[in-house]
């Protein structure tokens, strides 16, 4: 059964320690230094606060992928769980599912906290926070492109970024432009949103589908 | 089983080998072509009266949109090569793919650089995130990342297979990334400053623009001819030389 | 244990398999076929291809050229070869953080069974692997030789009728490798298939052999 | 300044991209084809030239 795996991983998650910490530490990290970079002007802070909160959860997504598949590699685990069709493409899904509660979640939970640090008001927050929500997981499915081409790499890391963020700038603009319709009046909210749900509908069947392949020919 | 007679044929005229016979047969041609048709091209869009200010900033168009052209059309030679390379597993996709990727990203600079160049007369900045050039932008960050992916392996077999993957990935999403970025454009700014191309463009201009766009192609078919040839060469060359230690190695075992 | 009587009749068939590395070409048009209760070991010097082999059989590796094929008279046709197979690899695919019921439990539930025989509870394989009562710690606990008897109760827990084991009784002592024997063995008595690659004699009975050379060329004729 | 600048720094720099890419194919061929003819001096040719499709793996 491959809900095994999805138990598997989460327990991984919380033992092995570090990873959801390390990535909400990060998020709140890279905003809190924000102010610092633009100055305390708390009506410019409120006004580029979606925005700052979108890229820091971005790039604490970004933060934890290579290790996706990596450590199943490294262990001998990734082998099996090749071997065995379940289809793949679904392995990966579950695999993906399991990376986002463990990573992706803490960093939506996270969020309204640094939202309430870059002085936006209540409606900004619950939008980014409902737009994380939804486009987080789209970050993973698309991440474990990479982080499925990571493992042929002697070094993923870096260039993992660098290969996905291209692909996620999708999900940033529809994120930040629902958060901002959400506060601003004449832009209705729910087209932007509608549209981030697609994104992350179809990033759903293209991320496993993508990284199964390449997972395959990946192999040595 | 005719079928199959006309596949063997066809991946006949795959082989490496017969590629190189080929090659060297119509590089010569195809580049006397491309040298004849910049000429042509060259001439045309100098050629023509330019005394009004939109009529002299429509010349960088003429070298603007062709490499902007071209920088889709490499793209998309790269995700027709990256099927070749999952699907039939061919060599020459493999290395088909590899040689254009760098080929894509001079194209699509050339097409930041001049559209840099014709904005700065006509928005006063160099550079303005207009969809079209920011698309541009988010294609060229695509190309450096493949290339910086198939610099990072070492079996050049599997950088082949795994870019191949990224190739088609990136492919089916070029399209949400466009529209996205339009979708921002028009949210951020008036659309009313961006009027690249478009209707605008008079039928005097589309001669010369014509004739650098098919002369800006034969020069990246070319190009891409020719630096398949040179991978070719190169794997031809790696293959040898591991042969080399390998023999020698063995030589040096059945003497102890 | 599992049911003895009326096993299927099965067959492993490798046909011309050629495989690489890089640019080079490890091993070229091997051919064996393995039918129920039959064995085959993998010998040679290290770097000789062996686990290449093993890799390509279990689906890991693509072949240069060459089939691995799976026929049974229950399993439904076009099953993938891999599908039958247990895998155990120079690593343990087990994790560390997890303990060793957690890591047994997760594999017999991934796995599950295939169609013709089950597996045992993981109490009883890891008895069998002579490591009861400490299913309970973490893995990551464990010396090198219990942590690869553990590896080797993650066969037992969940039924394939072909083994593929490279270097399994690599890190043990020889009382271990006796019980390893005879645990391949009593699989082979079930009908089941395996293919081992090992540089010290397993002590099997009637397996084939096959020597692998390594090193078949360079593939340079390609370019 | 004028027009007439930046339509001659545009086709300036397109020259130039392409030019460096022309040169840099062209070198490169170069460069790989002298490699062969090393290896071929020092007698390592490839087993299938003489026999062409004798040995295809």
């Amino acid at each position: 059964m491959v809900i095994a795996l999805l138990f598997r991983d989460l327990k991984l998650s919380v033992r092995a320690g570090g990873g959801a910490l390390i990535g909400v530490l990060f998020f709140t990290t890279v905003v809190a230094v924000i102010p610092f970079g633009v100055g305390p002007d708390l009506n410019l802070l409120s006004r580029i606060g979606p925005a700052i909160v979108w890229i820091g959860a971005l790039l604490s997504a970004l933060l934890g992928l290579d290790r996706m598949f990596q450590t199943d590699r490294e262990d001998g685990s990734l082998d099996l769980l090749l071997m065995q069709e379940h289809p793949l493409a679904l392995t990966v899904l579950v695999k993906c599912l399991a990376h986002w509660l463990g990573n992706g979640l803490p960093l939506v939970i996270a969020s309204p906290l640094l939202g309430l640090f870059m002085n936006m008001d209540e409606v900004a927050i619950g939008a980014t926070m409902l737009t994380l929500l939804v486009g987080t997981p789209a970050l993973t499915f698309i991440g474990a492109v990479g982080a499925a081409v990571a493992v042929a790499l002697p070094r993923g890391g870096l260039l993992v970024s660098i290969l996905v963020l291209p692909l996620a700038i999708p999900v940033l603009i529809f994120g930040v432009s629902a958060s901002y319709a959400a506060v601003q009046d004449p832009a209705p909210f729910m087209p932007p949103f509608l549209i981030l749900v697609a994104i992350t509908m179809f990033f759903a069947v293209l991320g496993p589908l993508g990284a199964a392949l390449a997972l395959r020919n990946a192999g040595d | 089983m005719p079928q199959i007679a006309v596949l063997t044929k066809l991946t006949d005229l795959a082989n490496p080998t017969r590629f190189l016979g080929l090659a060297s047969r119509i590089l010569p041609w195809m580049a006397g072509i491309t040298a004849v048709l910049f000429a042509i091209g060259l001439y045309l869009s100098f050629a023509g009266e330019g005394d009004y200010q939109q009529g002299m900033t429509v010349r960088i168009m003429y070298v603007h949109v062709p490499a902007a052209w071209l920088s889709m059309m490499c793209y998309s030679v790269m995700a027709a090569s990256a099927i070749g390379t999952l699907v039939w597993r061919h060599p020459l996709a493999d290395v088909s793919h590899k040689a254009a990727a760098p080929l894509g990203a001079a194209f699509t600079l050339i097409a930041l650089a001049t559209g840099s160049l014709w904005g700065k007369p006509m928005w006063g900045t160099w550079w303005v995130w207009d969809a079209r050039l920011t698309s541009v932008f988010v294609l060229f960050l695509m190309y450096l990342g493949l290339i910086a992916l198939n610099r990072a392996m070492d079996d050049p077999g599997k950088a082949a297979r795994v870019s191949s993957v990224l190739i088609l990935v990136g492919f089916v999403n070029i399209p949400i990334i466009k529209f996205s970025v339009d979708w921002w454009n028009t949210l951020h700014q008036p659309a009313s400053v961006i009027r690249m191309g478009g209707s605008t463009i008079d039928s005097t201009f589309l001669w010369p623009l014509l004739i650098m766009a098919i002369a800006f192609t034969m020069l990246f078919f070319t190009l891409h001819v020719a630096a398949m040839r040179n991978e070719i060469w190169r794997r031809r060359v790696s293959a040898q030389r591991r042969m080399a230690a390998r023999m020698a190695g063995q030589t040096l075992e059945k003497g102890v | 244990m599992m049911k003895h009587n009326e096993s299927p009749q099965m067959r492993l068939t490798v046909e011309a398999l050629s495989a690489r590395r890089g640019e080079d070409l490890i091993f070229k048009d091997i051919s064996f076929s393995l039918g129920t209760g039959e064995s085959l070991i993998l010998t040679g010097r290290n770097g000789s291809g062996k686990s290449t082999l093993l890799r390509a059989v279990a689906g890991l590796l693509r072949p240069e050229s060459g089939r691995v094929t799976w026929e049974s008279d229950e399993a439904e046709t076009g099953t993938r070869a891999s599908e039958a197979c247990h895998y155990l690899g120079h690593r343990n695919a087990m994790k560390a953080e997890l303990s060793v019921r957690e890591n047994l439990e997760f594999w017999q539930d991934f796995f599950g069974d295939f169609s013709g025989g089950r597996g045992m509870t993981i109490a009883d394989a890891a008895e069998a692997v002579g490591l009861g009562g400490i299913a309970h710690l973490p893995f990551g606990y464990l010396s090198a030789g219990q942590q690869r008897r553990m590896a080797f109760a993650k066969l037992l827990v969940a039924w394939r009728p072909v083994w593929i084991l490279d270097e399994p009784t690599a890190a043990l002592d020889v009382s271990a490798e006796s019980v390893f024997t005879a645990l391949i063995t009593d699989h082979l008595a079930q009908g089941g298939i395996v293919l081992a690659a090992t540089h010290q004699p397993l002590g099997l009975e009637n397996a084939q052999e096959l020597k692998m050379t390594g090193f078949a060329g360079v593939m340079e004729s390609m370019w | 300044m004028t027009h007439g600048f930046y339509i001659a720094m545009s086709y300036g720099i397109a020259a130039l991209i392409s030019l460096c890419l022309i040169v840099w194919v062209w070198l490169d061929g170069h460069a790989r084809k002298r490699e062969l003819a090393e290896l071929e001096a020092s007698g390592i040719r490839r087993r299938s030239a003489p026999k062409s499709e004798g040995e295809k793996a």
